[in-house]
């Protein structure tokens, strides 16, 4: 075989930024400048030759130049890739998966729901949207973490604060207690009484979340249980240990579904009709 | 193609081997190290075992070996070069394969060649001509006859006419191959010029096939007998990694930051690391794992590509170090049978 | 149904009944097979037998129902395994209702008949090889016993796998373990059957570092099978579930066999004969006798 | 490495890697090299807090990348500075030996050695051994008792 799917392309680093004490940024460019397209909410598998590869959420607009992913250090191949620096390469496959149905959101009213790293699948999406502010009735963002440091993106955050036409509310765990977070701006509290306190009407609203699975449940049970959504007004990216991307490993299965090729990005409904297994 | 007949007759066998020798990479069952039947590369026809018997492992890896090596890079200054290994040249030539094992390829193809095309699988299964031996009897775990596997893309089928065979051409394939070894086959009898006559094996399908399990598997995920039934896999990977059909696997890289490899290695869905992500595990609990993989084999795979992902060898069977009985579950969990086995019930 | 089984599902029924367990770890027999069973109190116990397939552990299932009480059928090697396991404090054996019963010695599996039914008749060289060394073929230490008590054979000593391997040179050694290591394919059954490795990430699933890459290689296999023999140093208690359990035929448990048979000859050491003994890793000898340090 | 890109091209060295406790064969080696004896600088050394940090895994994947052989060296039974590491350590390197004896492994291949911080003379005499025994043995995994 002279190519196959799995020989993947080599992807420089031009920038790295730290985010939290465990998260960076990078940024990357293509050295022949040739970037794939790609759409909001798609991934990719990164790696290091001699580590391995994983998936990572594209998390920078398409129409920004080059490509972004905030990587947590966990694991072997988040290790390796912490330790490198702007001039490295990264290994690229991708990008892989389906994307978040943006021309159906113009019109209607985006709640983004973020909870930690959760942030970075949605951002592409939530920077073209505001990007395009005009076309939408309103775009609001909820962002929650365990701990303040948790908190990724946060001065793009502080900017979107200061925006008139976006609602941001930032919410940290009620385990930390107001009083153990000198200067702490937000609210403490999870983001399901958030939701019942504001009461977020569902006409014409779209809810896109991502975080820990046990979140996107919570989230999910108060919007349709005590506030009256469909399930089909909620979006959500499924995180899967995608191996290949390809739909052929199997290891993203769930039911009949493959994560990395009908996925990442599902609609509630389509969540609710799976085993109940993620 | 319409199938074509013909005899091999046993005392051809070898000269068929041998000239097939010089144009195909031959795999055939041979015995290993401890006495036990493999498939391998063999290179005498005094080494091949030419029986119905099951080897321990599937043929699969001749399609999809166990270690692939998928590109081979080197480290130069802050970049890398890297490169995929080239193709084997030469067609291979799976020589007495079991029906089960054969079959196994045409339900892979489909996983493999949806949407994105799995070169590295596809190109090793293109060379492969596949040239079956029917089974004469079922073995004790094995349940052939309760299923109905797709055999279109099974080259050529050898039946066992007393010392003789009678070989069935039924693809291109498989007629290239009786035309370049025309010598060794000769006309068919009479009476089954035109097919295989009434006593042929494939066994006849024993209803209620397994297939008929997913509509009330498709129901059964929240059964609460999962956890007793299941519960006592050990989470080992012997009855993936024996399976024809199982193709679940992982991709590593070895070798240091200098130089290595990329690989894809086998894996398998009853193993705790599976699917364990640094904070989430979907599966945490054993039966978990082995309820995935017995409904990716009976609902999920058929739900998407049709065939169900099993041949009925009874490997998964017979090596299970605790003889999990994969049929027995189908059946029980499918609503084919009302008793669970063993009689472990929670009521 | 023999009267040993009988009264065996009698004295489980009688377990249930009184509410001294929630589960029971026993053999059942279906679909031409013997093998290991989770039973509830509405499970149906008439299949529960024990014969001589009863070869699997079932002290490895006891992790699936922690936390309950629960009965065990048991034989001399599940007593011994209860014994390390309560040595190494993962056992409540309170919650754990011992039933004894006579040890008919097992079957090696690969001398099962094609329809995997026992064959006839009594001739030690059908048996599993532990079977032959066997100081006791009634439960020890049962909390209940089921059956008659019989009399064990005198053990046959010696070790014939380990002692036919070592009669090899070395260069012969590393021959035919290649050639055997060459057939792992590293499906982890030998590890995953063995009651004593409960860790909840082996060092084979290590990452940080990774100890063993995931090829099936022959230098691999060969640390994986010396490392799982180290982490079992001085608690294997022979009952060569690993070697059974191997799927292509390997007797894994010949590493595990060297080390059993020198801690006995120089540290006067079995694992499992009581509960608070000490794993011969855990402890030490001023005097500890060894010849090769420098 | 394989075997055959390691084969003595005339001037072979081998590699030996040494972990070495770090109150009495690390202070030892320090000695040594303080008092100028000569011996093999084919060691590559590993301080480890005792000789009883050394995981038998670390002795197999220091073979594996590369090292032709390796020497644990600790304090003398008796002196260990947490009384009793160097006695847990012994059982378990007898537990290793007699593995790697039945896996028909060179046994110049993994020496250990007890060493205190006074024993310079005592180190070079073992560095120098053992290194000389390598030499003998070859590069590893090839053989010198291998057929051809």
């Amino acid at each position: 075989m002279n190519e196959n799917l799995y020989r993947p392309r080599l992807v420089r680093i031009t920038d790295v930024v730290d985010e939290t004490p465990t998260i960076k940024t990078f940024r990357l460019a293509f050295d022949d400048g040739d970037r794939p397209d790609f759409k909001c909410g798609q991934f990719g598998e990164f790696g290091v030759y001699g580590a391995g590869e994983a998936p990572f959420c594209l998390a920078a607009a398409p129409a920004h130049p080059g490509l972004e992913i905030a990587v947590k250090r966990v694991g072997k191949v988040t290790r390796a890739i912490h330790n490198l620096n702007p001039g490295d390469v990264l290994t690229f496959r991708g990008p892989f998966g389906n994307w978040f149905p943006y021309e159906d959101f113009k019109g209607r009213k985006l709640l983004f729901i973020a909870g930690g790293i959760g942030l970075a699948p949605l951002r592409g999406l939530l920077w073209t949207c505001l990007e395009h502010r005009a076309d939408f009735e309103a775009v609001d963002l909820i962002y929650a973490a365990r701990e303040e440091c948790e908190l990724v993106y946060m001065r793009e955050v502080e900017e979107f604060e200061k925006r008139a036409d976006m609602k941001v509310t930032l919410a940290l765990d009620p385990v930390c207690g107001p009083d153990l977070i000198p200067g702490w701006r937000g609210r403490t509290s999870f983001v399901p009484p958030i939701l019942e306190e504001e009461r977020p009407s569902p006409a014409n609203r779209v809810v896109i979340t991502c975080g820990p699975p046990i979140m996107i449940k919570l989230v999910a049970k108060s919007l349709l249980n005590a506030l009256g959504y469909e399930p089909r007004q909620i979006w959500t990216t499924l995180e899967m240990r995608m191996k290949c991307g390809l739909g052929k490993c199997g290891r993203c299965n769930i039911g009949a579904t493959y994560v990395c090729k009908d996925g990442p990005c599902f609609s509630y409904d389509q969540v609710l009709a799976f085993p109940q297994e993620f | 193609m319409n199938a074509r007949y013909y005899t091999l007759r046993q005392a051809d066998l070898p000269a068929l081997f041998d000239r097939a020798r010089g144009d195909y990479d031959v795999i055939a069952k041979r015995r290993d190290a401890n006495g036990n039947l493999c498939y391998g590369p063999a290179t005498s026809f005094a080494d091949v075992d030419f029986t119905a018997e099951q080897p321990r492992l599937s043929a699969k890896a001749c399609a999809f070996p166990q270690i692939e090596e998928l590109t081979r890079y080197r480290r130069e200054g802050r970049t890398f070069t890297d490169a995929t290994p080239a193709a084997p040249a030469r067609p291979a030539l799976l020589f007495g394969v079991n029906m089960c094992d054969a079959a196994a390829f045409e339900i892979l193809d489909k996983v493999f060649s949806w949407d994105y095309k799995d070169d590295p699988y596809l190109e090793r299964r293109a060379r492969t001509t596949l040239f079956a031996l029917a089974c004469d009897a079922l073995q004790i775990d094995c349940f052939c006859d309760r299923l109905d596997f797709p055999t279109a893309a099974v080259d050529l089928i050898a039946y066992r006419r007393g010392d003789d065979y009678l070989v069935e051409v039924r693809t291109e394939k498989g007629a290239a191959l009786a035309e370049k070894y025309a010598a060794c086959f000769g006309p068919a009898p009479a009476a089954e010029a035109t097919g295989p006559g009434a006593t042929s094996p494939p066994a006849a399908k024993k209803p209620p096939l397994l297939e008929e399990a997913r509509p009330q598997l498709s129901r059964s995920f929240d059964h609460e007998d999962w956890a007793l039934l299941a519960g006592t896999c050990v989470g080992c990977g012997t009855c993936t990694y024996l399976c024809p059909t199982c193709h679940c696997f992982d991709i590593q890289d070895e070798g240091g930051p200098a130089e290595g490899r990329r690989l894809r290695v086998w894996d398998h869905c009853t193993g705790r690391t599976f699917t364990q992500m640094p904070a989430h595990q979907p599966r945490d609990r054993q039966f978990q794992r082995y309820r995935q993989r017995l409904l990716h084999k009976f609902w999920y795979y058929p739900e998407r590509f049709g065939p169900i992902l099993c041949t009925g060898c009874g490997r998964c069977i017979t090596f299970c170090p605790v003889k999990i009985n994969i049929r027995e579950l189908v059946e029980y969990f499918g609503g084919l049978k009302a008793t669970p086995p063993g009689g472990a019930r929670r009521k | 149904m023999t009267p040993l089984n009988a009264e065996l599902q009698a004295a489980v029924r009688r377990l249930f009944d009184d509410g001294r367990i929630q589960y029971f770890l026993g053999y059942v027999e279906d679909y031409g097979h013997t093998f290991p069973a989770i039973l509830t109190p509405a499970s149906d116990l008439a299949r529960l037998t024990f014969d001589r397939r009863s070869y699997h552990n079932l002290a490895r299932f006891l992790d699936e129902v922690r936390g309950a009480k629960v009965g065990l059928v048991c034989k001399a090697c599940e007593v011994a395994t209860l014994n390390v396991l309560a040595a190494e404090n993962q056992l409540a054996r309170e919650n754990v209702v011992v039933v004894g019963v006579p040890c008919p010695a097992m079957v090696d599996p690969g001398r099962l008949n094609a329809d995997s039914s026992v064959p006839a008749g009594d001739d030690p060289a059908l048996w599993q090889e532990k079977c032959r060394r066997c100081p006791e073929r009634n439960t020890p230490d049962a909390d209940v016993f089921v059956g008659e008590r019989v009399s064990t054979p005198p053990p046959a000593p010696g070790w014939p796998l380990l002692e036919e391997h070592e009669r090899r040179s070395p260069a012969e050694r590393r021959a035919w373990l290649a050639a055997q290591l060459a057939l792992c394919i590293r499906c982890y059954a030998c590890r995953l059957v063995c009651p004593l490795c409960y860790c909840r990430q082996c060092f084979v699933e290590d990452n940080k570092p990774q100890w063993l890459d995931k090829s099936a290689d022959g230098e691999n296999n060969l640390h994986y099978h010396v490392i799982r023999a180290l982490h079992l140093a001085g608690r294997c208690i022979e009952c060569q579930e690993c070697s059974r359990a191997c799927p292509v035929g390997i007797p894994v448990d010949l590493f595990n066999q060297v080390l059993s048979r020198d801690f006995a000859q120089r540290f006067g050491f079995a694992a499992g004969r009581a509960p608070d003994q000490k794993a011969a890793l855990v402890d030490y000898q001023r005097d500890d006798k060894e010849d090769f340090i420098l | 490495m394989t075997a055959e890109e390691k084969k003595p091209a005339g001037s072979w060295e081998p590699t030996l890697v040494g972990f070495l406790c770090n109150w009495c064969s690390y202070a030892g080696a320090d000695l040594a090299g303080t008092s100028r004896i000569p011996y093999a600088c084919n060691i590559r050394i590993v301080r480890v807090p005792c000789s009883a940090r050394v995981d038998p895994l670390m002795v197999l994947r220091a073979l594996r990348d590369g090292a032709d052989g390796v020497l644990v060296s600790g304090c003398h039974p008796g002196d260990c500075h947490y009384q009793v590491g160097n006695l847990h350590a012994r059982r378990k390197f007898i537990a290793l030996q007699l593995l790697l004896e039945l896996a028909g492994m060179d046994a110049r291949r993994f020496r250990v050695s007890w060493v205190s911080a006074s024993e310079g003379r005592k180190w070079a005499q073992v560095v120098q051994e053992v290194t000389d025994d390598l030499r003998a043995a070859g590069p590893f995994p090839h053989n010198a008792d291998d057929a051809a």
